[in-house]
């Protein structure tokens, strides 16, 4: 069966078979021979071609987060309209404040082109200053905020539109 | 000793000091802000009062509040942790006014040693080494004598300055005269004054610490140091004691050192003097901090001293139940601080909610942790979630403990720094030892997580997928479970052989 | 080093070898039986295999597939853990003609030590003391005088004899003609043979055991001594170290006798060797264990050294890394094995799932568990769940320290032992440290439930009912909670102040 | 409010009020200010009379499993039969097998009168052997089992009936 799953904005294709009690992942054209044994209410084992991994996972709504290694990853089931197949990137990235804080620096202006991975404003919060990125290629196309502004969790600072959309 | 004692903090620490004080046999009063009414200190403690609202300044900042909630809970000392209220001065006096003992040194230690020009003026009676320097402001015409006689590289720095303006890094002679000319003219510009004064810059600095701990009879003893110079945001992610980079000889000199200054201001209690070292074990004072220290379980692993119960009993009275003689070294001891942090964001804090948790466990490894299902990191406070501490027999040893340690443990709900830590752990240039503060910004490729784990994650989350159910209903009861068409199946598949 | 090991064993020993492996680099390879699917060890190992049915004679037991597995993985080594096939000397000769090293003693050493009449033989020629008595069947013309030589109290035992017949105490010379008499007359009727022996009886015995260490090239040293005292159903609960009943003369004595024992069975590895001790320090060799023991953590406390890393490495052929000089005791050191067992019914074990889970942390706790939220207890094997070990400076401190943590440990689903040892480490006898094998049977107090425990229990199920919703809801997100009006209150109520 | 709460066949009357925000607990004429406060999925803090206790709870059905300094509690909530008001003993108690194992010895008849707490049967299971007791007083009826049986979990193996019932 083909699936996808959405991480920053990327979807990712893979193919999984389960015949003859063998559970298969293809992902990037390679096979891998996989099985998940549960042992605590979060906590699981993957055994991926004969390697046991220590995997805690957690399901909510359409986001699987999963902990490996120390890091965190977190998937987004794609919607019907996401599944397009092959990579792709979808046309906005609406940035907005991870936690309270305030504006202290914007980077770009309306109408600047930026890159995956640019920085595109800077903020405050828990006495710290961080950058935050856009995640796609684009235009910035909306600015909410000013430099000094206090944010909200969750309040709009800017959006970035990809070009080939328009 | 002490019939009930209240703890003026939160999180981790307000843990450490109620278990210390259960262990001598003393009741325990917590109390809480509005954000941590379901934590563990509270849980922990014999006693919980509310004291306010979230944000520190109308809660843990309050001295009144909580001197008035020590009273009603008839409480004949008060521990102030780290942070919050543990250096300040006014609020020992008003501990000690109230017939409430402030467990630490005194209010004039806290003043003096607090206190930036004064601790270094009272450092440079008591002959500890400063950073070379120009005390003031230099006159042009001197200034190229004084420079050669602090040596070279040297920083030139504005006298009003701040934020690198009118800082100039001098690697050597020749540059002298146009980098002072350069910084006092942006000194100038910048700050509307051209005083610059003149600094020792020492390259690739170590901070190295040494823990003090005092009586009320004037017996000072020092708990060798400890390395902390593996940070980030100017703020120590992993310690380790004792340092890689610290001959006996200089161990020897840097404790006795700070136990004279220590001394100095009769300090009693837990109290640590910071220095900077250069790579040849240069070191300089820097400032003391006059409480007890977030890395202090280190340095309890390589000595077998409780420094929180020494603190309480002092405190009361008793004396130091040891002298230096008696203080020995064992093994090596390395702590990791737990942040919910993304080290791949330059370390920004992510707070949310841990849906789940488990510590890891087993020979020489201590969890200093105030972690549970569904703990709420919030904004209002520290993101570090837990220490993880570790003891082995030697480095080496220690740092693969730690590395086996971390690879137990399991955060699940918002990112932290534990991969990051993971993959310090076995990174070359860490367990060769020779560390700086600049460590980490010089090891980038440790803050971002390999592909191979994002594609063993990415595994996961596609089997999750197929199963087509929510984890959510698992939960409920462990036995329960409608992927058992995956979990029969793996006592057929999982490698079984007959 | 090794490459990869196989760990031949189950629960908290399988998980105590997989880290000490892991912290040595060596791959780790986990046997389960279906019991055992979804369990610590397998989750935390490299690799992991199933091995047969739950009873330990269709699957840990199987020797033969446990090395077939070990040759498929490619592992070097196999560590057999405690129990199953940790002292069966046949299984280390198969793994040896395997070519796979067998982390243990040789199966000579094993085969000489692990029966009882043949160690008993060796000890005599050590001259380590036995028990005083007759080797074999006394005379009625002697037995009197043979009586007064080993003197009084003594045993009378039917040779052929069992569960208590033909078996008489005499607590003085005058009782000892008539008692030989009913002795004999009750053997005759029991077993048809009226043949007895003669033993000196320990009063208020003292199990006291010494930990040895031995490597290939025939250095042995011992790491002191264990007390093991506190027994129910013959098997130990609570073991400390050192012991509070052994002087520094007798700790000397002992543990030479061990160290001269060992060597005449060219011993290597971890093992050691018992004793009963009566209390004017008295000792007799009772039997010699060729493994790792249960309790081995508290005397890696004590020392400073990982006895399953050492194991391992001497194994593998490396030398001891220390001299007898060079092991130094520190502090005091308690384990307390938690069970799913019933105290107020004879220790009856207690099947059934682990719901929840939550370990003591700190300072000077270490948690060997192998629990986790949905764990099964199952009747195929042993009801240890955890064991809880504490360090600390001195006897008192590490008692109070243990008191602690157990009162932070929380295991919902079954019962435990958790509460008995609780009120264990409060008693006066058990503080006052004089100890023996009857100390349970004299303190049946401890085994029950104090009224005012079972009120504050009542009082919480009460709250619960009247709140009228099922807890299960609660499980699912720690967020939800239709309870809010008692948590909302809380902030309200709970001792606010202002 | 009034409930009532079932342990080893005992019905332990409570009253409970709720009123001002003070909730206060009534057993035996003993009355208790109290709060519960959640900490972790299972975890809580049990403020009574002003000091802290930490409980852990399990609610499965019926019954109510509390952790509580050591020891496990199990209520049951009883059923609208049940509620007489003050404590009474229910009319029979069978007694099975609380693990598989075998029957070692049988201590009583069919006809035998027993008082709560006697001995009535000694199994063996995990090596070890174990002497089940009876909950309430009365005549053994009805005994399944002879020695030497093997016992499934949860196999019947006697009834002891209350005489007053009768």
């Amino acid at each position: 069966m083909k699936y996808s799953l959405k991480i920053n904005k990327k979807i990712i294709p893979f193919e999984l078979t389960d015949k003859d009690n063998n559970l298969e992942v293809i992902i990037d054209e390679k096979k891998y021979s996989v099985e998940l044994v549960r042992i605590d209410s979060n906590l699981y084992s993957l055994i991926c071609d004969g390697s046991t991994y220590t995997i805690a996972i957690q399901k909510q709504g359409k986001e699987i987060s999963l902990f490996f290694k120390g890091d965190l990853f977190t998937y987004e089931i794609p919607s019907q309209r996401d599944k397009g197949g092959s990579e792709n990137t979808s046309g906005i990235d609406k940035i907005s404040a991870p936690m309270p804080g305030r504006v202290v620096k914007l980077l770009k202006s309306v109408g600047d082109i930026v890159t995956e991975g640019d920085g595109v404003v800077v903020v405050e919060a828990m006495k710290m200053e961080s950058e935050l990125k856009t995640t796609i290629d684009g235009k910035i196309t909306e600015i909410s905020v000013k430099e000094g502004d206090t944010l909200d969790l969750g309040a709009h600072i800017l959006t970035v539109e990809s070009q080939d959309k328009k | 000793m002490y019939k009930k004692i209240l703890i003026a903090n939160r999180g981790e620490i307000a843990v450490r000091v109620i278990r210390a004080a259960k262990e001598l046999g003393i009741k325990t009063v917590a109390v809480y802000s509005d954000a941590d009414k379901n934590s563990l200190h509270v849980n922990l403690a014999d006693q919980a009062f509310n004291i306010g609202k979230p944000l520190p300044n109308e809660s843990y900042l309050v001295g009144k509040r909580i001197i008035s909630v020590a009273k009603k809970a008839k409480c004949d000392g008060i521990h102030p942790g780290y942070g919050f209220l543990s250096e300040n001065a006014e609020f020992a006096e008003e501990c000690i006014k109230n017939k409430i003992d402030f467990i630490g040194p005194s209010a004039d230690a806290i003043r003096l040693m607090g206190d930036k020009i004064t601790s270094r003026e009272i450092a440079k009676t008591a002959k500890v080494p400063l950073v070379p320097g120009t005390e003031g402001e230099v006159d042009d015409d001197e200034a190229l004598g004084i420079a050669k006689k602090i040596g070279f590289p040297l920083m030139i720095k504005a006298s009003a300055g701040g934020g690198g303006k009118g800082m100039r890094l001098v690697h050597e002679e020749s540059e002298f005269e146009n980098s002072l000319k350069m910084a006092k003219s942006e000194a100038k510009n910048a700050f509307n004054n051209d005083a610059v004064f003149i600094e020792r810059f020492i390259q690739e600095p170590r901070h190295i610490e040494i823990q003090v701990l005092g009586d009320k009879e004037g017996n000072v003893v020092h708990l060798f140091e400890r390395e902390c110079s593996i940070q980030r945001r100017h703020q120590k992610v992993v310690e380790e004691a004792p340092s890689p980079g610290v001959s006996e000889k200089t161990r020897k000199k840097m404790g006795e050192i700070a136990v004279k200054l220590a001394k100095k201001v009769s300090y009693t209690g837990a109290g640590t003097v910071e220095f900077i070292m250069d790579q040849k074990e240069n070191f300089y004072f820097l400032e003391m901090n006059t409480r007890v220290q977030v890395e202090h379980p280190i340095t309890e692993m390589i000595t077998g001293i409780d420094i929180v119960k020494e603190m309480i009993k002092v405190s009361f009275g008793h004396k130091l139940s040891f002298k230096q003689k008696d203080i020995q070294r064992k093994g090596h001891a390395i702590e990791c601080r737990v942040c919910a942090e993304d080290p791949d964001n330059n370390f920004l804090p992510t707070p949310g909610t841990i849906f789940y948790v488990k510590s890891p466990q087993g020979p020489g490894v201590r969890d200093d942790s105030s972690l549970f299902n569904g703990y709420e990191v919030t904004t209002f406070y520290d993101p570090m979630l837990s220490k993880l501490i570790v003891w082995a027999e030697d480095r080496d040893s220690a740092i693969k403990r730690m590395s086996r340690a971390l690879s137990e443990y399991i955060v699940l709900g918002v990112r932290t720094n534990l991969g990051f830590l993971v993959r310090l752990m076995d990174d070359k240039d860490f367990i060769s030892g020779k560390l700086d503060t600049g460590f980490i910004e010089k090891h980038k490729k440790l803050l971002k997580i390999p592909k191979e784990n994002s594609n063993i994650a990415l595994i996961a989350s596609a089997i999750m997928l197929h199963s087509g159910i929510g984890v959510e209903n698992l939960e409920r009861d462990p036995r329960f479970t409608p992927w058992k068409y995956i979990a029969r199946r793996s006592s057929v598949s999982r490698n079984s052989m007959f």
